[in-house]
Parts: C-alpha cells; structure tokens; sequence
C-alpha cells in the first residue's frame, strides 16, 4: 500500500514556538563512542532548546578539553561554539557572557575538566552566580586519556584493571550550593524525562546553574565495580522528588496538589514543579539541601533532582549594572568618552 | 641653629675651591620609611620644581613591603631635560636612621646632605655639605595632634629644601594645596609644615652649596603622570569594553586608575556602564575572560607582570591559534620568579615574544613614554583585531608607576578599527562564509560574532586542529596550510606595526639601538659620547615585534649596532639575531643591565666607551 | 576467489614489463578503524617479520579519539636497517570503507592492496595489484562467539599477508602465542583466525606482486620497545623515587607503564615501596610536587606534552631561580594549543629553553631512540642535580608512542651521583654554609635536605631576590651577582652534557644537523643523497642544550649547514643563532616539518637538492 | 636596688623537653606592619612548636606568596622553609612530604594565596588528607598588594575606599570538612589561648590539619566595615566550645566533667578535651559541623574552635605504603634494581 500514499498531502514538519524544526537544533555527527552517555545528553539538549523554543543564533556552547567536551559539535551547529582549554572553560564562557550578556550560555565540560584541573576556576564561577548553565557530563574518570580516575570517582570503586581509588570524591554539587550557584542538580543520562526537564527549567533560570549528570563512559568505566556505570545508577538513583516544568509561554495550566506538589515561580514566569516523593524537602534551603546531600552520600545513594533554587539573588552581571546593549557592539560613540573628557584629565594633570 | 655651626670650616673648606653655582641640574634622593606618607611630600616637592619651569622626573625605590623598610625617591631637576635616573646624587633628605649612614657613604665628595639632626650625620664623613634640622621640635610646634606628626614631619624637608635651593615658595603652597585639594585640613597642616622647614632654613641655615632652582619656561602646559594612568586613559579612549585583571604589582594601579576613570568617563546617563571590569582569582582566569570576551566581540584587555605572563602561557597559545584578539600589559618587575617585585626590568621580552607551546611568534608594543602608552593602547586593540591575535604591550615599572613629565595627551583621531567582522549583511551577501579563509592574501580571515543573526554565522573555535572552515581536522595539508597562513599574518602585521623612531645624522659607523625605558639614557649617554668623547652615534628605538624595514635598514647601514636593554641574556639582541639577514648578526654587540633600577647613561656611556676599546 | 580474477590481464600488464623481486624492503600499511582490536594484529604481523631476522619499525597513526574512527598502523620492512617513516606505500591493507578509496588513491603505481572483498576497491584504479578477502565469511567460520568477530578478523589479514610475503607461519604462531601469553582462548581463537586467512590465500590467492619477505639475521636478540617504557625503566634504574603525572596524551604511557615496572622492581620484601607516584590535579600541582620534592632531596620527576610545559612555565622560573633539580619528560605533539594531539612534533624547543618570565634558561636533552630514553633518564637526573636546576628530555610521541627495534639496553654501570649536598657531617666541619655561594667556581652552591640534623642546616629557600645566604635581599649587586652565577651553571653545563654524535668522513663541505627523531630520516636522506645525487655529507647529531664545542666546531668546518627538524620556525635553527660565533650564522640553513607525520628521508633529500639548487 | 642583684645566681635558662630554648624556636624580625595579625600567629606557632617540643630540624616550612606567606621566615630559622609561588604552595609541601614523611610540614599562607589563585590546589590538599598542618591567616584581603577584596571578604564588607564586596565568601572550614581534611578549625589572631591550644593538637594530628585563622590586616582592612577587623572579631567571635590539649608526653592529668568536657583520644595518645559552650555538637560528625557552620554564617557569627577531627582515617601517605626511610636519602642499593632485573625486562621485549 505504500504505493497508495504518493497523493496524500506531505504532513508540514513539526516546528516549535519560533516556527524552527528540531533540525535546527542538531550537530554535527558525534564521533563518541557507541553508548557513551554524553551522547544521550546531547540529545536531550537539543530537544530542551528546541521545546523552549530557543533561537539558536541566540546561543553560545564553551567545553573545555575532554570526549565531553567535544559534545557541544554535536548539537547545535548553529550556535557559536568555543572548545577552550582544559578546566579552564569556566573563564572564557564568562569572558563571553560578560561581552554579550544578551546570549544564552552554555558550557558543556567533564568532572576531569571541571573538578581535576578546573577546580579552581569552577569554585569562582559558582560564587560569581555568572548566568551561565554548566552541565558536567560526570562519569568519574578521564575518558579522552583513557579511563584514569577523576575526583569524582567515589571511594573503592575499581578501574577496569582492578585498581582502587582510595581518595574521596568531590561533591559537585554540595560545593556549587555553599559557593553561590543558584539552581542545581544532579540527573543521569539515562534518566531521559527528568534529564529533559531539568534542562529546561536551566534554560528559564537567571543565574549559574550548575547540573551534574552521572554519564557513564561504555569504554572505561562501566563495569562491575564502577558506581558510574549504567547498572549501577539503575541501583542506586534515587530521585529527590519527581520534576516536571511549565514554560511561561505555555497556556495550559496542568493541574497539580499543592500538598504534594511545590511550585516554583521562576523569574520569566515559568513554573518548576516538585512532587514530593519523601519528607518534607524545601528547595530553596541551602542549609537543608548540602545536609541532605551529605546524607545520602553516606547512605551510598546518588540523590537526584533539583536541589536547591534561588530565583532572587542578582546575578553577577546583573550588579555590574552594564548598558542594556551588549558591550561587544557598542558603537565608537558609545566608547570613546569626548574630547572635553581628554581635556578634563590633561587639566587634573597639570 | 648650633646645628649648622658644627660643620667646620675646615671641613668645608676641605670641600676644595669655590665651585661654580649649579643651576637647574641636580638629582635630590630622600631616604625615609615606606609607609610613612613621604609619597605626598616628595610630590609637592617634585611639583614645585616642575612650577618653576623645570623639566623634572621622579622615581620611587621602593622596597615588597608594607610599611617599615627602607624607601628612596628620587628627583632629577634638569634643564636640558634629562629626566633618566643619574646615578650621582647631588642632595640627599636623609630621614631614615637605618640607613643614613650607607646613604651618605654613598655620596660623591661635595654633595650635599640634609639630615634629621638626631643622626649626627656630620660625624660620617667630612667632605659634604651638611644641614640638619630639628624636625622633631619643628612638627611639634606645627602640629598639636601627635598622631599625625609622622605624617606631617615630612612636609618639613620640603620647605627646607625649598628655601636652600631657592624654589619660590608660592609654588610650595600651590604644590600643597593641589595635592591635599580635597582635604582642607590636611592641607593647612602641611602648609604650616612646609612653612616651617622654611622659615627654619631662613632663620637657621646658611647656604654653602652652589645647587639652585631658577625659574624657567621648559614645563608649561606639560603634565606629569605614571605609565599605567595614562595606559588606562589610553586604554579607555581605545573603547575599551572588558577588563579582567588579578592584582600583581607593578600593573595593579594601570586597573585601578583605570575602574576610576571608568566610572568617570564610561558610565551613560541612566547609571550604566558601558564597560565591565572584573577582580579574577588569578591570572588563567583573567586571560580566559579576555579571551572569550574578545571572542565575543569585546575590545578586552588584562594587566599583569611576569608571573602573570608566564601563567597565561596556555592560553596565549590558545589565543594564537584560534586566533582571537586579546590585549595584555606587561608592566615588567625584576624576574625570574618572584625576583624583585618592585624593581624595574625589560626581562620578559623573550620569554612573551614565544610565550606557549608549539610554533608561536607575538606581536609586542615597546612604549618608551606615557605619551606612548596612551597611543599604544589603541594600537594594541586595532593590531589585535585587524591580526586577530594577542598583542603584548610591554611597559615596565619604571614606566609605569614613576611620575613622568609630558605634552598633554592628544585627542586621539585615528577612528577605532575593529579588524575584519561580518555583519548578518555580508552573511546575506555571501550566503556563507570559511572563518579561517585567506579570502585578501594578508593571512587575516573573517570571523562572526556570536548572535549574529544569520544561519550560517556560527563556526566552532576550537584549539585543536582544524580546517578553512574551523571543521575539526587532523589532515597534515590542512594543519600546514593553516599554519603557514598564521605565519603569514605576522609577517603581514610588519608593515602595520608602528615604526621606530630614528635619531642622529645617519653618518655614524655607529649605531645604538634601544627600546622602552632604555630610551631615556640613551638621549643622555649620546649627548655625553659627543660631548666627551666626540663618538657620534645613530640611535634607532624600536617600538614594535615584529620588525619593521628600519630596523633591519638600521643594522645594515652601521658597522656595529649597540643595543642596549635591561635584562642579562640580551633579550632584544637575541629576536634581532633571528630575524635579520644573518650577514648582519656579527654587527651586534649588547650592553645589558640587570640590577633593577632604572639604567642610567653613565654607565651606557662608560660600558659603550669599553666595548669601543677607548 | 572470483574476486581475483577480475583484476584483468590488461590492467596487470599496464604496471609494466615485469619487475624485480623486491626483498626484505617495503612499507606496509594496514587502515582499520581505531577501537576494533587492529593493535594486536599489527603487532603480531610486525613481529613476525622481526623474527624473520629482519629490520623492522611500526608507526601508528591515530585520531584523537577513543573508538571509531580511522586509523593508520604502517610497518617498515629494510634490510639496510631504514626504521624512518618510508613515504611511498607498497603494500596497503584496507579494512576500513570509510578511508578505503582515498586510502587507495594515494598509492604509487603498482603498489599491492589487501582489501576486504565488499569494498572493491579494484574498481578504484588499475594501476595497483589488488587482492581481496571475504573476511566475514572467513572469521565467520573460525569464530563461532558472533560479538568477538570484530577483533579476530583483524588477525586473518596477518595470515593472508605472511602467505603472499612468504613469511614463515612458525613466525606468525609464535608471535601471536607471545602476543596473547596470557589469554589462552584469545590466542587460541587468533591462530586459527591467522591460518585461516594463510590457509585462504594459498587456496584462492595467485601471488602477483614483487614483494618478500626472506629470512635474514638483521634482528638476532634485539628488543622492540616504544620510547615511554624505555624512558620509564631507565627513570627506574636512575633511582627516581618520586613521580607525579597528570594524563595527557602522549606522555601518560611513560607514567603508566612506570607504575607497572615499580611495582614489580621496586617493592621491597615488607611489601613496601621505594617509591611514590602521584597523580596530580594538574599539570602545575604536578611540576610543583616535583620540585617539592626535589628540594627535600628525593629525585622526582614528571612527564607531560605541550600544554603541561605551558603550565609549568612559572614553576619552571621558581625552580631555575631557587635552584632545585627537577626532570621533566616533553613528550613532544604537535601544538600550539591542542593541536594534534596525537601527531608527532619537535615544536616545544623554542618555548621550553627560555620558559618563564624573567631571564631563563634550561638544559634540555634530545633522545633519538628507544636506547636513548633509557640512558639520557640518568643523563638528566645526574644533571639536575650536579646543576640543581630542571632538566627537559625532549622526546616526541613517534620515539614515545611507537616501537623501535633496539639492542637490549646495557645496565648502567654509572653510579648515581646526587650532586653538592651537605651532610650533618660536613656542617660540623664546616660550621656553616651559605646555599648560594660558588664555592667550587662552577656556580653551582651546595645545598642541604630538610632533616638534616644540625642548627646551622636550615635554609630559606624563596623565589624573591636573595643574598649568598638565601637571605631576602633588594640589594642590586646581591641579585646581579646571583643572576651572573646562575647563568655561569649554564655555562659550565656545556662540558658536561652528553656531547653530540658526528657522522660522516668529516671532508664534505655539506653539514647536516639534526636532533631527536629527525636522526632517522637523516640516516637515510644520507645515503639517498649520495647514492642518487652524489653528494657526500657530514652529519652531527645534537644530543643536548645548551651545546657543546663540537657543536660549534661542525659548523665552523662546513660551508652550509642544513638544520633539519620537525617545527614550523626552526627552533634548533633559532637556538643555534643564539649560540653560535655570529659570523657562522649565515651558514645555517633550515629545512622544517610541520605536518604531524614523522619526517621521512626521501621530503628531506628532495628539499635539501633543491636547496642546494641542483 | 637593681645595683643588689649582681651577685644573685643567674637561672638556668627555661627549656622543653628536648631542653631547647624558646630562642631556638624565634625566627627573623619581622617586615610585617606593627599589629599585624599575622605576627601574633608566628608567636603562638613558635609557643606551641616549643611547648611540644619538636626538633626544629624536624620541621619544614612552606608558604605562598603575600604577606602571610612571609610569616615563616619570621619564625623557626632552624627549619627548612620554603616560600614558593602564589597560590601553589600545597603542591610543593606535598612533595616535600612525599620525599621525608618522618618531617613535620607547616604551610602558613594567607586567603587570597588559598581561595582566589589557590583555590584548585587547596581542594586536592584537602581531599588527599596530605600530613600538613595548613594554616591560613585570614584577613579577607589581598594585604601585600595593597587590600583589595579576596574570596573570603563578606558580602557587603568594604574596602578603606568605600567599595562594597557583593560577592559571597568561600567558607574554608566547611569545604575542608566536605573534602576531606581530618583536623579542621578556626581560630583568631586575638584568641591567644585557643590559638595556642589548636596548633598544639594540630601539631599531633595525623593527617591534613586546616586552621583558618582570622588575622586583621592592620594597614587596609581594619577599619570600621571590615568584618576582618579586631573590633568586629571582638564583637563576633563565638567559640563553640572551651579547648584544651594535653600532650602524650605528659603525666599530668587534668580532672575533667565528661558531662560538660568531651574528651578526642589524638591517635599519638595526647587528649583534645572540648569543654561544651552550647547544645550538644560531636566533632567527628561531618555534617552535623557543616551543618552548624552554615547556620552559624547565616546567624551573621564568627565560629571559632576545633569543628572536626577524625583520628581514624588514613592519610594519603599511610595509604602510599613506602618504606620507612624517607624516600629523599635512599641509597643506591636500594633504589636501583638489580642486574637480574634489567635481564628480565629485556627479555620480556625480546
Ligand atoms: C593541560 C592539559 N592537560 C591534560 C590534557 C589531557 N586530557 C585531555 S582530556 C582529559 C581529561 C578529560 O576528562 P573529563 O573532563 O572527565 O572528560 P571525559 O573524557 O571523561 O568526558 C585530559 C587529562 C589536556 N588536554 N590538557
Ligand atoms: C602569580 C602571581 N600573581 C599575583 C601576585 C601578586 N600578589 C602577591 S601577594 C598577593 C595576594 C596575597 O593575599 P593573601 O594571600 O591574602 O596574603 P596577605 O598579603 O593578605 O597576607 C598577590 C595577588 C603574585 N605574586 N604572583
Ligand atoms: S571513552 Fe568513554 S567518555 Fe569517551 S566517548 Fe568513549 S564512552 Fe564516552
Ligand atoms: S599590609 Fe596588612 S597583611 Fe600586610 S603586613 Fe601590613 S597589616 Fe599585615
Ligand atoms: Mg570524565
Ligand atoms: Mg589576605
């Protein structure tokens, strides 16, 4: 019967709220491995910007050095991208955002890039709130050199040649909080909604949002004794409570419980909804979230969900309280102070 | 007042026959405490000079502390216009007890010493010229808070030395009254202060040395300014969008003279900034900033020194390669490491110039002048975005933190030139467009901006091997291709660099070559070889890497080149040796100096008359 | 088997009249993709032709990646014992469809493809000899486990090719039993993959290509060993005791295989180490760990490539100013900034000598072989701690990463010589000491190790200006003084490096200098040159830097030197410059490689006939 | 009557245990400016030093660069001491440590040198429980470049300028807890005994000691605005509990209330007795000490004291497992393997 359908009208592509396809928001070809978890992340980055209707002229990607950072080629390709250098992304994405604060950033990097080498610069973006979304794609090792243990990697789990790690893993997370991020999380990429949804709900923030997502590396770190691995984030994941997000430019008001749903107005409008899947648990309480954190890394749980929202804090453009349009356009006479300015300076100094 | 009469006339008489007065030509050192406010009395003193119509400099010797360790200022008051350091001390101020004694052994015979009559400095030698004074007695008188007198204390010598070396004391008073013009009281206080050094002097002291300030015309309209003010009004007339800096010593003032004005000049009427200026935690974060910014679109810029360069050595390849646009100041200190913090050097010229891995050249930007650091600051950011590659503009402390005499600064005309950019229009024009094309044979591809609102204006910057397109490669032609094209952009970048500034007749075998700070001595040290030595020389001050034509030109038309520099392996000698016609090498000979204060042209002029075999 | 016949007679007969037998003398290329297991069945078709008694090397061109894309494994065959990257192709063996025709069109008539029967490859042109493989029906049939057939059927091309070169199964068994020593299954699974492809090409295969393999007695108890295990074992038997790293491609084998060797030679019966490594952060905690520890007396070391180095440019200052021995390993790849990673390169010379702000610079030595990495290990440990300053090996990710043939390495009979340290014994002679004082007229101080029992032991060590004592000081004649004894190690340093080796009968007036890798293209470019061209040259082969006498001497006694290295700039070139009489600079010639493939004989005879002008 | 005392026997000279005399710990006059917190530490440190009678010769110093990081020389001339680059020095005290872990190892740095350019290598110190005492003297100020704002400046402190700090500080003690620091406290320059106290227990601990102690910048960062300042500390401090320390080495023993005293066994035998100021708090619970000293920032509180202790975990160089000797001093025979074993590895190649 295919031979029937030659005269039915071709359907019109689905497009989103800026008449785009999801086309327009894929990649070039990835060159990861078969499986590799940052792959699924890419996917769902893609679909979080194509629902939210992003222009993606209006987006810029900065990775550092990493098989994670090189996902950013392989979604959205009409964005502007910028691969740095290793655990240094976090000061040229700021550098770029301080130049066009007009534009979407979002850095895409590794827990070797981030926590290894880029420690230093990953403390100081967290406590500048810059509005930059910050994915690190945390599969506890490094896997562009070939499976060595990152801090990230918890402690006893195995490489696959059977080596320990005996050093404590770095809390991405807990650390984002205290420091001064003000939207973070932690996902899996295997978790597809909850993945989905917290990326958008990072789009529609104001602020750094830093999401940790446990992507395991197929090649190196996968296996039994591994706790990135796929198997063991099915065992151990254990959702904070279940997310869903309602954009400010969609209509339909979903229904929802307040007694076991707590919305979150964010700052454009939109709402990010909580449904309690445990005790009593406020988002907006750092003290609270770094405790439960804490806590269930002692239990050997991986909490995820969102942990901790802010959506009053100024962010750190916003108090450097610069000119609506983006520095990096400004005309000469928007930059070139007058020749009575000169003057004035020369007269101080005679 | 008995004071003065312990000198004895024999002594003074040892001093030998009557020497002819000295009239505008001296160099006056005050020793005191770092920390101990002397900054603004040395100031008003320099002023005065400077109101008398006489060209001065002053430099600073100032120690990586705090407060309490030794500090010097020196003044050079010359009518010829000499304002390099001299290395004869003609007055000393000796207000610090620790080191007075060294510093009176230090002069030559027939100077002259004021000291603090405590330190009996009399009894250390008797072949200068003494008078004390009683500060102590004096500030008291002046100055009832006790608290304050330390401060105040300082303000004395300067009426003293004012009265001996007969500067008018209207300049005094003016001199006070602009440096403390916004704080009324501390003004009156240090007047009074100053008035009574003055009239100490007049009452107690008689004049027995041949050193006077007479009023002449060589200083009108000129102002005086440090390297990193005028580098940040250069900077912000360049249109200057984003800063990052981490404080380093000696580059931290060019930032914070530079968030002043600012907030002066680049803030609109509705209270906003046209501009960004960001503390990072260190200086990896502060060129990363500038990268990305610049990437972005920004005219951005960091300052730092040595330590600051060697961190940002990654990313300056980085910077190199995907070629973005970044200005950095070098305000060069003493190195390696940590070296001498506040001590001035030109010892990073080397090291910058291949500064990362892999095959790197920088363009770099020598200012001799504050005039010049106000004008190279717009050509760093119009080469770094008509090259789209790192400019260094390598300042050093002497230049950047002294006070500097100079023709006010002037409105700059040259249109700021924000190199080769896409618009969304040219993007319609073309349809698409290679971000690493030779497209005008100059080496210089077209780069977008992001957000600019076409679907083909996006490219992949990335420091990984890429082709035309900016598309990921490892292919070994296109890996060549592309750098050979980035060659070609620094050998284009040699007919736009500023050009060097060439003196003398152009007859003489020999030649001096010189950039930087070096300059000041090398006017000097000419002068003083023609002078004593009837050796003429041509002098060539090269302003920019890479070398233009001149340079080269220069070598060829001397027998023998001196270049001279403030570091100890001959670093500018050394870039020479690698890009001039090798038949020329063997006419170089390199006069170098590494002990951190600022080169002198005695000693150019001794070491040249040397290596000349005189 | 249908598939030979259609390579027609025709096309056969346009190769030519019939051609010589070519023996012992060719390059095989085997493109796979990278991930699929091809490592092994290189490797076990290298060592059978190494078994067969003759001289062999292997080269693996990888991408930057974990799995997937191409790859490129070429093993050279030559009874003349040429182990550099031979241009031409002879026998390709294609496995992978994506490369498969550009793999094909890059052939030089009349070369032989291998490929696998679905590609056709034999459609491409008609100018080669072409055999091809029904591999999956083969591997099908040998291995039942469907998910392991990707890793075997790389082996049956090993089984076809030893048939059409001839080379004795035994061979191919042996090697895959040591390939697989400990995997009896795999090893098991991969002979009867290898002798089903043997067993294939006997059956369907009609030899039609010029090549063989005949045994001969070239490799009689010779080692095949990559560059980072030989650096590794001689950093063992150098006494290293601690080692930092962090990963970065091509370094992280050294460390890597470090570890393995350590554990198992360097545990002692309690089962505690003599040793600790470290994995860094990054790259400056790494170098600053080393020089921790060296100061503390250990020998400690770290290995990196490019963008390490350009992160431990301030580190390098700190320790080259406070004087502390550090190795550091430059597993040289191709930059600036990531560039290829994973593509050979002599790019980081430049850089490394004068890394650091402030006047630098640093010893660096230059291994050309396998043999080399395992004495210059020593070599460089002796010398940071003789001149208590950081040492480079220099090496390259084609000496590190790929496997050489060598003889097996001579124990080293040189006792390990720590340098000037004082021990209590030696204070309570002497009393005290003053770390940096030249006591010797060498520069070089002497030093103590923390924990040395005795009041007087102690030291500050501190990267800022510093007196004979180590005493903070701002004194200009302290920090020229020390500067000028530093520099004075530099120079004693020249007769105590490894001294270069010079080829040659001395009596050509045509020099050729080169270093590192270089060496072996060099080896044959000679011979080419004075076979096909009949121009004898001499040879000199730098080891280390700075140079010795004979570096100067070899170009003082020719009239052109041609400076052959693997950079865009000429670095070795530039540093000669630096270093030479100026007279001799315009002698010096420069020939560069930049394109990440390691630099074969015949570009460089081409290149320097060329320059020759003939 | 000082004429009379002439003839009067002179005392023997007050020694410790090792009969050195406090002259033996002093170091070189210091450059710092007169009142400068940092001073009052170099004092307490050559106290305790003293008092626990280690031999100077079995110390060696590290620091940084800034003003505190020229404490050392300021103290113990006798030991080894070296002062680094900027913000690195935890990578060189941890090789040195690795080279001779039978030294004890003091880094004394300041806060701009630890959290700004610092930052990354502290992180790593701390995960690795390296066995150094780290001493931060803490001004929240940048002092040797003349006072500008560091990451650990409150928000809304200023600067002697007027310049409000708008971004939130990094909170040492709480990040070393999380990271994995085994001994973690604060102190105050003013707080002579308790200062005291802690570097006596610090000086007994195995494992990465991290004492953040606030020491007022006299010149730049004293003044009224300053939450750095001695007026502010005096009004702020608030000590969570009453330490006292008594060494292994001594007999003496202190009567204590185990209901009001909680007693910390030190694994070298000494005892940490915590005198209780307030409601319950165990020391050895991580996030009950993180806990508090989030609540206690957001009370707007200084809290000072010993806020963890673990005595059992392993350091990282008990987990390296080298040989006893100090690797530095190894003879050849012992670093060197054997002909037999280059034999061996020949072989395997050939
Ligand atoms: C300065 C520097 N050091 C080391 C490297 C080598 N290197 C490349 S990627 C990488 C680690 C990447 O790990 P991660 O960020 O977790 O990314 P993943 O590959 O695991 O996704 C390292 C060490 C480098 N590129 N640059
Ligand atoms: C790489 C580098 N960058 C910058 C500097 C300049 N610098 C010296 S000390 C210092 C800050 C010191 O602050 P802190 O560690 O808090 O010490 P404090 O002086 O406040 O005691 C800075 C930025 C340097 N020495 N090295
Ligand atoms: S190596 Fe690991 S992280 Fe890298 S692409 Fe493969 S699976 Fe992903
Ligand atoms: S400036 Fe501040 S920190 Fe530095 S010594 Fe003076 S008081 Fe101490
Ligand atoms: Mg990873
Ligand atoms: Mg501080």
């Amino acid at each position: 019967m295919g031979t029937t359908t030659t005269n039915t009208p071709v359907p019109a592509p689905k497009t989103n709220r800026i008449g785009l396809q999801v086309i327009d928001y894929r990649g070039g070809k990835t060159t990861l491995c078969a499986g590799c978890g940052h792959n699924a992340i890419s996917e769902r980055i893609i679909d979080a910007m194509y629902e939210m209707g992003l222009q993606p002229e209006r987006v810029m990607k900065f990775s550092g050095i990493g098989c994670s950072s090189k996902s950013p080629a392989y979604f959205m390709n009409r964005s502007h991208s910028f691969n740095s250098v290793h655990g240094r992304m976090p000061s040229v994405a700021t550098g770029a955002t301080l130049a066009n604060k007009n534009l979407m950033a979002l850095g895409v990097t590794g827990d070797g890039d981030t926590v290894s080498i880029g420690a230093g610069q990953f403390v100081h973006l967290m406590r500048r709130n810059m509005p930059i979304i910050y994915v690190i794609e945390d599969n506890g090792c490094y896997g562009l050199t070939k499976g060595q243990f990152s801090a990230t990697a918890d402690l006893g789990s195995t490489l696959k040649s059977g080596v320990v790690n005996d050093l404590p893993p770095v809390d991405t997370c807990s650390l984002a909080i205290q420091l001064g991020a003000t939207f973070v999380g932690r996902s899996f990429s295997g978790d597809k909604k909850q993945l989905h949804t917290m990326l958008k709900a990072a789009i529609a923030h104001n602020g750094t949002v830093m999401l940790d997502v446990v992507s395991p590396c197929v090649t190196f770190n996968d296996h039994e004794g591994s706790t990135k691995s796929y198997k063991y984030m099915q065992a151990h994941e254990e959702p904070l409570h279940e997310v869903s997000f309602v954009p400010a430019f969609e209509e339909i008001n979903v229904e929802y419980d307040p007694g076991t749903t707590l919305e979150v107005t964010m700052h454009d409008g939109s709402s990010l909804r909580l449904k309690k899947l445990e005790q009593e648990y406020d988002p907006t309480d750092k003290i609270q979230a770094v405790h439960r954190l804490m806590e269930s890394h002692e239990k050997g749980e991986v909490l995820t969900g969102v942990f901790y929202i802010n959506e009053k804090a100024p962010s750190f453009v916003d108090m450097l309280n610069v000119t609506d349009e983006p520095l990096a356009t400004l005309p000469q006479s928007r930059t070139r102070p007058s020749r009575e300015a000169l003057a004035k300076c020369m007269e101080e100094l005679q | 007042m008995a004071t003065t009469d312990v000198v004895p006339q024999e002594s003074f008489g040892q001093l030998g026959q009557k020497r002819a007065v000295v009239v505008n030509d001296m160099s006056i050192q005050v020793a005191t405490v770092n920390g101990s406010g002397s900054q603004s009395s040395n100031t008003v003193l320099l002023r005065s000079i400077f109101q008398m119509g006489v060209p001065i400099s002053g430099k600073n010797l100032f120690p990586s502390n705090i407060a309490g360790l030794p500090t010097w200022f020196t003044i050079r008051a010359s009518k010829d216009g000499y304002i390099a350091r001299k290395k004869e001390i003609d007055l000393l101020i000796a207000m610090n007890g620790e080191t007075a004694q060294d510093d009176v052994k230090m002069l030559a015979a027939g100077a002259v010493v004021l000291y603090d009559e405590p330190l009996a400095l009399d009894k250390v030698r008797d072949d200068l010229i003494y008078y004390a004074v009683p500060y102590d007695k004096l500030v008291a008188a002046v100055c009832p808070e006790a608290k304050l007198r330390k401060l105040i204390k300082n303000m004395i010598y300067v009426g003293v030395a004012a009265q001996l070396l007969e500067i008018d004391f209207v300049e005094v008073e003016k001199a006070i009254r602009k440096q403390f013009a916004t704080k009324a009281k501390a003004a009156t206080l240090n007047l009074a202060a100053a008035k009574a050094g003055h009239d100490y002097a007049v009452a107690n002291l008689k004049k027995r040395d041949p050193f006077y300030i007479r009023r002449m015309d060589k200083t009108k309209g000129k102002i005086i300014v440090d390297g990193n003010s005028a580098a940040a009004m250069g900077c912000m007339f360049a249109g200057c969008t984003v800063v990052t800096w981490y404080p380093i010593t000696p580059s931290s003032s060019l930032v914070e003279t530079m968030i002043e004005y600012m907030k002066e000049y680049r803030v609109g009427p509705d209270g906003k900034a046209t501009f960004a200026i960001v503390q990072a935690e260190d200086e990896l974060a502060a060129v990363g900033m500038v990268i990305g910014a610049a990437w972005a679109g920004a005219r951005s810029m960091t300052a730092t020194a040595g330590p600051g360069i060697s961190l940002m050595a990654e990313f300056t390849g980085l910077a190199y390669y995907v070629e973005i646009p970044a200005v950095i100041w070098d305000i060069q200190r003493v190195g390696p490491s940590t070296g001498l913090p506040t001590r001035t050097s030109q010892g990073d010229v080397l090291s910058t110039a291949f500064l990362s891995h892999g095959d790197t050249k920088h363009i770099m930007l020598f200012p001799s002048s504050v005039s010049e650091c106000f004008t190279m600051a717009q050509d760093a950011f119009d080469l770094a975005e008509r090259f789209q590659t790192p400019v260094f503009v390598m300042s050093d402390l002497d230049l950047g933190m002294n006070n500097w005499m100079s023709e006010p600064f002037p409105y700059p005309e040259k249109p700021i030139n924000r190199g080769k950019v896409l618009s969304k229009a040219d993007l319609e024009k073309a349809g698409s467009f290679a971000r690493y094309r030779d497209v005008d044979g100059d080496g210089v591809g077209y780069r977008t901006l992001p957000g600019t609102d076409h679907p083909a204006a996006a490219y992949f910057a990335r420091g990984s091997g890429h082709n035309e397109k900016g598309q990921y490669s490892e292919r070994p032609d296109d890996f060549e291709r592309n750098m050979e094209r980035i060659n070609k952009k620094f050998e284009t970048a040699r007919s736009f660099v500023p050009r060097p500034e060439i003196i003398g007749s152009g007859k003489s075998k020999i030649g001096i070559l010189a950039y930087g700070t070096s300059h000041w001595a090398i006017i000097e040290s000419r002068d003083q070889l023609s002078k004593e030595h009837k050796l003429e020389t041509d002098y060539l001050r090269v302003l920019s890497y890479p070398f233009t034509r001149e340079v080269h030109d220069f070598i060829e038309r001397h027998d023998r080149t001196y270049v001279v520099e403030q570091n100890r392996d001959g670093q500018m000698a050394s870039l020479l040796k690698l890009d001039i016609k090798t038949e020329l090498t063997p006419r170089l000979r390199s006069i170098c100096h590494i002990h951190g204060l600022p080169i002198d042209a005695r000693s150019v002029t001794d070491e040249l008359m040397m290596m000349e075999g005189k």
